[in-house]
């Protein structure tokens, strides 16, 4: 019952590494325009498409802006986008996956449908499409249609989640107490979704930051706004590959990849945490197997 | 309500009904698919409508704005049939919206997706028709190479779950998944077209040789579509692998699989026919999940390769908004997408004597 | 006889259930069902799992309707044939409470002991100044044996063993002061050794506040020691009922002998070889499906005794002394008396490994 | 069958060779936990006797379900053998092999043929993917790599045959049987390959009374037939005093008392094992208030000095709650209980 999970290294490790990332997005950018005394949007034309160097940590693009700077700046752009879209996505899925898992019947299978709809549908076109239409639209909407459309699996979880809930004796024990409907989503199921719910989030989180780098990629963003996708996108336009310019375009994937595996680290130890076969299954308990097994000096069989 | 589910739930566990084994079961499997393709064709017509309604939420009109586009794009005043099929798609101002819904899905019928503006009078059932091949070609085989590698994968860590190779191979794979496909692909294009030099830098085959099924052809199609198809292997098999290394974990505990050691089978036959057999079930159901993001990326991926697919024609509709290419790409993609998952509900009912429903 | 405080009069229960492929058929978990409960009497009803004799507690416990028949509380019709489907008042809630199975799944492991309290008696009993909760929330705890109070209030479920989670469960339950308690099962999760504590403890409850408690359960032996009148399920139908002792020592319908004989005694004082206990109880047959029950008796396809109307017509109910009655032709038939003169698992072996199925 | 008694070196009375088909000596099982190991199992020794039924009974926390994995050697992670031996005794007279020491792929061989188990739960026990008597043909097969398939899936009608279960329910998914079937499925599985033993883990607690009665009925006939011991493990004691012929009682990973099950139930000398079997209301006899044992079973992270049992025990001395007793042998019993030490007993 009791586990700590930041006794987990793996989440330790991605609570560290998220946390990096949501300071350098609410400060860095203040940080390298005031200490670093660097402007992600300057163009410094005695340094185009510069290596690393010492003014330029990571070097320019070929636009002599510096790209340090620009991952800095990328960064609130990128994490503003993922935590609104997880923001819209998370709530979108709990009002549609609880109640669908809590009620059953014939509520129940409606939202259970629209969800099944929505998880077959494939998402990213769609997005696409939409963005197509709303071209030069802000990070706003992006994140806005990101969540809107990015909800289906986490739904479809908590429903899953909120019903096997819902089903055991301590909720059908406060009912026969006479709690309400209300009382008992809210008191007894809900928090036993919170871990569920903070997993769907940090999911939500890297899949909006990776759609919007997509739809960046693709065009589809706002010219002034800088974000990791943009980076990469302009990095594109610029063939910047073909020109061997690696040192604009490796930072900010980096930095999306890094992001996810924060999320994921994380969402794993709340899988072990959810699942104690899992946690029984990991290296600290193998190595204190092998601990006592060493200690007894009688040889494992199996 | 939910209470009675649980109680039903025990109350049928408990008068398993003896049927006689065989022929129920095929019929039971047939009525199961027949529920689902069911379900697929009212998710295609929630595609086809939402295709219809998209242009005419939007702000100003379309179709006029398209129309527009495309006499300054040829210059000259649209032939009749065209400015139909357009006005069909985008929006009729004469018609209210309840004909214009019944002449979008006539046209639909008669696989009419309007003319592309960009590759004007190109009708864009022949340029996704063109496209098509060669992403079902690169998408479908990274898909199922991605699906066997991971799975097979996830097999060995979940099994030696705890052991040094799963505390590499498991967080190394959480963050490939979590790399973006196409800056994998920028990256393999710089390290090995670039840098290297192994592979070509862009296209889906050698221009110079004529498309056609002689094994020069195929050899140029393998050797420019190894390095996009890689990647997209790299960044897809690690959502499979860490979705089955956690079942086969919670499969490696379950009684069968002890039972099974306990009858002496050798470790592969305990590991393959009883653990991996039972922790892939879900893998088939999580499917619509996993195809949606690999398929999103995929896209992606060939546009960084100018890979001759849809995906890239996607990128050169959005570039120059090129509206009836975009929806003619949304409506073949979520097509496609469902068949997929249609035969993955296949795979599924074979592989489950129980078929399982969730509903 | 005594007023009952609630009755169960020929009740129905069936479901809908959707099998795997989403093919609806109909499962009768309980017919023709009736119970009566008396204040400061404790009734069992005995029955193998898919004997509908939980759903029968939660018809009670109007965790669902009834398909037909009625649900009386104090002689007032609350439930069932011409009553319309309504959310269940809290003045019933307030009479008639319900004890889960499980004591390890009827607390949520998230709340505090207080938590589960204070709600049942918030709930009930009004607004209430926050001394007046902690009086009453000691005081439930007390009468479950849980003392000090101040030592179990601020506990969580995992830290208490089961059967202090199973008198939490039962002080609950009291909270609302009810007069009908409905154990499904209460003791079967339970580690043995502590099993009697609880069965005495509701025997208390029965005897100082004069609660009327329905016991569920599939071991006889307990009920035999618990309550005062026995009734036996079978195939979702009450096949037999009277004073505990006269309906286990001299079973007056084939199951209930077949239940009798195949419960563990280790008291037992007859046979003590091993394989005269088990006998050659080499096939036994099992209970027939909800869906598609037999007609006549449910338990004729595996009756010894089975006759030609057994199959073909349900057997009358058969009034017999101190106020027992079965449902088995025998009676009508006059052959009541075969049923002492050999065992049923010999019987029934012999029967159903001779006749091919 | 003869029993030679002879004394070990450390006093036990032991019937020898031939008649033992398992030897468990000072066997303990620690997991390892997050802060020191636990024991779960601690110093078992007992003997099993050719053909007889031994049960063990214990509540939860009695370390019987680890004992059940030690035994069969399917204990995973983080569950670890730390001392004792499991010696098992082939009826070719072979020499005994200890179990524990041996290695894996001598194991499996020794696996079903020697040694089998019945699991509580036939559904969860069962392949849910595989055909009943696909799972028969594949052990059979590969302990008998001459069995052509034909041959496997006749000897699986024919093992299903024995248990009450027609021919042609060998092709049934397991799904597809009552719990019933397929437990009695899970009991005709186990005897397969002939073993020798069979560790039998609550094999009738999933199941009704009927039922119990015809699958326990069922294991009798099938053991006159074929011959092999069992281990039944359970927290039924009412059961195992009609079913077993001698019974181990556990408490808090220890045995606390081993004796035939008349003498058991007759002359409980553990006031556990008295404890437990009042616990058990009578389905005849003339009912009295009884009471259980006060208390709750202890918990093994934080086990008190002395008895385990001290706590709970209406006949606690002071020396229990310092010294540990000792399952000590006493005639043809042992009990481990200061009540009955030498000079308490005089």
């Amino acid at each position: 019952m009791k586990y700590n999970i930041f006794g987990n290294g793996k989440v330790a490790f991605g609570v560290i590494l998220l946390s990096f990332f949501v300071l350098l997005a609410v400060f860095g950018p203040w940080f390298t325009g005031s200490v670093l005394g660097l402007d992600a949007r300057a163009n410094d034309i005695t340094a185009i498409a510069a290596p690393p160097s010492a003014e330029h940590p990571l070097g320019t693009t070929q636009f002599g802006q510096d790209v340090l700077a620009q991952v800095i700046e990328g960064a609130r752009g990128s994490m503003f986008v993922g935590f609104l879209g997880a923001t819209i996505g998370t709530a979108i899925a709990v009002l549609i996956g609880v109640p669908a898992g809590y009620f059953g019947g014939t509520t129940g299978n409606f939202l259970n449908f629209l969800t099944n709809l929505f998880l077959v549908m494939p998402v990213l076109p769609l997005i696409f499409v939409l963005a197509g239409y709303l071209q030069g639209t802000g990070l706003v909407m992006i994140a806005f249609i990101i969540g809107v459309f990015g909800w289906a699996g986490g739904a479809r979880t908590l429903r899953a989640q909120a019903m096997s809930v819902s089903n055991r004796d301590f909720v059908q024990a406060m009912r026969m107490l006479g709690e309400s409907d209300r009382r008992l989503i809210f008191t007894e199921v809900m928090p036993h979704l919170y871990g569920w719910i903070a997993s769907m989030f940090l999911g939500g989180l890297i899949g909006a930051v990776m759609a919007e780098a997509g739809l960046a990629f693709l065009g589809v963003s706002d010219s002034s706004a800088i974000s990791w996708g943009t980076m990469i996108q302009a990095a594109q336009q610029q063939s910047a590959v073909l020109r061997g310019l690696w040192w604009w375009f490796v930072p900010p994937g980096l930095c999306i990849a890094l992001v996810g595996t924060a999320a994921a680290l994380i969402n794993f130890g709340v899988d072990e945490l959810a699942n104690p076969k899992l946690r029984s299954a990991s290296r600290r308990v193998a190595k204190r197997t092998a601990a006592v097994q060493r200690a007894a000096l009688v040889p494992e069989g199996v | 309500m939910t209470s009675t589910a649980s109680a039903v739930s025990a109350a049928a566990a408990d008068t398993a009904p003896a049927e006689s084994p065989r022929t129920p079961r095929k019929r039971k499997r047939g009525r199961f698919l027949f529920r689902r393709l069911g379900f697929y064709l009212v998710a295609a017509w929630s595609a086809i409508t939402l295709n219809f309604i998209i242009p005419r939420l939007m702000p100003g009109d379309p179709s006029a704005a398209i129309i527009d586009q495309l006499e300054r794009v040829s210059g000259q005043s649209l032939p009749p049939d065209t400015l139909v099929s357009i006005q069909g798609l985008f929006g009729n101002p004469d018609d209210n919206l309840f004909e214009q819904y019944v002449a979008y899905l006539a046209q639909l019928a008669r696989f009419d997706l309007g003319v592309s503006i960009v590759n004007f009078p190109v009708p864009v059932a022949d340029l996704v028709a063109a496209g098509l091949p060669w992403t079902l070609l690169l998408v479908g085989t990274t898909t199922i190479a991605a699906f066997v590698l991971g799975t097979a994968l996830g097999v060995a860590a979940g099994w030696r779950a705890g052991t040094r190779f799963d505390a590499i191979v498991t967080p190394l794979t959480t963050f490939l998944s979590s790399v973006p496909y196409f800056w994998v692909a920028l990256l393999a294009l710089w390290a090995f077209g670039f840098v290297l030099g192994w592979f070509p830098l862009a296209g889906g085959y050698d221009p110079n040789i004529p498309i056609s099924f002689d094994p020069a052809f195929i050899a140029s199609v393998l050797q420019y579509g190894a390095l996009p198809a890689a990647t997209i292997v790299f960044s897809a098999f690690g959502g499979w692998m860490l979705g089955m290394r956690n079942m086969t974990v919670t499969t490696v505990g379950e009684d069968y699989v002890l039972l099974a050691q306990a009858k002496g089978l050798s470790p592969a036959r305990v590991r393959w026919r009883y653990a991996a057999r039972n922790a892939m079930l879900p893998q088939f159901t999580g499917f619509a999940m996993a195809l949606g993001g690999v398929v999103g990326g995929a896209l992606l991926t060939e546009i960084v390769f100018s890979y001759p697919g849809i995906g890239y024609l996607l990128f050169s509709a959005l570039q120059k908004r090129d509206y009836p290419v975009m929806q003619g790409v949304f409506l073949l993609v979520t097509f496609t997408v469902l068949v997929a998952n249609l035969i993955a509900d296949s795979v599924y009912v074979w592989l489950d004597p129980r078929v399982r429903e969730e509903s | 006889m005594n007023e009952p405080v609630l009755e169960a009069v020929d009740v129905a229960k069936h479901f809908a259930v959707a099998n795997s492929v989403g093919d609806s058929s109909v499962v009768r978990a309980v017919e023709g069902a009736s119970i009566r409960l008396e204040p400061g009497r404790i009734t069992a009803v005995v029955g193998e799992s898919g004997s509908g004799k939980t759903t029968l507690a939660r018809l009670l416990a109007r965790f669902y309707e009834p398909t037909s028949g009625q649900i009386r509380l104090d002689g007032v019709t609350v439930a069932g044939d011409g009553i319309r489907r309504s959310t269940v008042p809290k003045s019933y809630r307030k009479a008639v409470q319900l004890i889960f199975q499980d004591p390890f799944g009827s607390l949520n492991p998230l709340h505090r002991v207080r938590h589960n309290l204070e709600r049942a008696v918030r709930l009930h009993h009004g607004r209430l100044g926050r001394t007046e909760v902690d009086r009453r929330m000691a005081s439930l705890l007390e009468r479950v044996s849980l003392t000090p109070a101040s030592d179990y209030l601020d506990k969580f479920p995992h830290e208490l063993s089961g059967g202090q989670r199973q008198r939490v469960v039962i002080a609950r339950a009291l909270a609302v002061e009810p007069r009908v308690l409905l154990g499904d099962e209460p003791i079967s999760m339970l580690d043995v050794s502590i099993r009697l504590e609880m069965l005495n403890l509701l025997d208390k409850l029965r005897r100082e506040d004069g609660l009327a408690l329905l016991y569920i359960t599939h071991d006889i032996a307990s009920a035999r020691y618990l309550c005062d009148d026995i009734v036996v399920m079978y195939a979702g139908q009450m096949v037999e009922a009277g004073p505990k002792d006269a309906v286990i020592s001299d079973p007056q319908h084939p199951y209930t002998k077949l239940l009798v004989e195949s419960s563990p005694d280790p008291h037992r004082t007859t046979a003590t070889d091993r394989d005269d206990i088990f006998g050659a109880a080499d096939e036994l047959g099992e209970p027939p499906s909800l869906i598609d029950p037999p007609p006549g008796c449910r338990f004729h396809p595996r009756c010894p005794f089975a006759m030609e109307k057994c199959r073909t017509t349900p057997p009358p109910r058969a009034q017999l002394a101190d106020g027992r009655w079965a449902d088995c032709w025998l009676h009508d038939e006059g052959r009541a008396d075969e049923l002492t003169h050999a065992t049923m698992t010999e019987r029934i072996t012999r029967k159903l490994t001779e006749e091919p199925r | 069958m003869t029993f030679t008694q002879t004394m070990r070196g450390d006093g036990t009375a032991v019937t020898t060779a031939s008649d033992i088909v398992l030897d468990v000596d000072g066997l303990s099982v620690e997991y390892a936990s997050a802060g020191a190991p636990v024991r779960a199992c601690t110093d078992v020794t007992f003997q099993l006797r050719r053909g007889e039924i031994l049960g063990v009974v214990g509540e939860s926390g009695s370390g019987k379900s680890t004992l059940i994995t030690a035994l069969t050697r399917l204990q995973r992670p983080p569950a670890v053998t730390t001392s004792g031996r499991i010696v098992f005794h082939p009826q070719s007279g072979r020499p005994g092999i200890d179990l524990v020491q041996l290695k894996p792929r001598a194991l499996r061989s020794l696996r079903w043929t020697s040694l089998s188990i019945v699991l509580q739960s036939a559904m969860d026990a069962l392949n849910p993917v595989m055909r009943v008597g696909e799972q028969f043909v594949d052990v059979l097969r590969v302990h008998d790599r001459s069995m052509s398939r034909t041959a496997a899936w006749a000897e699986a009608r024919r093992l299903l045959g024995l248990v009450g279960i027609s021919a042609d329910r060998a092709r049934s998914y397991p799904h597809e049987l009552s719990g019933g079937m397929r437990q009695r499925a899970t009991i005709a599985l186990a005897l397969a390959c002939r073993p020798e033993l069979v560790v039998m883990d609550e094999p009738t607690t999933a199941v009704d009374v009927v039922m119990q009665r015809q699958i326990l009925a069922q294991v009798l006939r099938l053991r006159r037939e074929f011959d092999f011991a069992v281990v039944f493990v359970t927290h039924d004691l009412s059961l195992l005093l009609e079913l077993a012929d001698r019974i181990a009682v556990m408490y808090a990973g220890r045995i606390v008392e081993l004796a035939s099950a008349q003498d058991l139930y007759r002359t409980p000398m553990h006031p556990y094992t008295r404890g437990l079997r009042d616990s058990f209301p009578p389905l005849h006899a003339p009912l009295e208030r009884l009471e259980g044992i006060p208390g709750t079973p202890p918990d093994l992270r934080a086990l008190p000095s002395g008895c385990p049992f001290a706590p709970r025990c209406p006949a606690v001395m002071e020396r229990c709650h310092e010294h540990l007793p000792l399952l000590t042998p006493r005639g043809d019993r042992s009990v481990a209980c200061h009540l009955h030490d030498e000079e308490l007993v005089r």
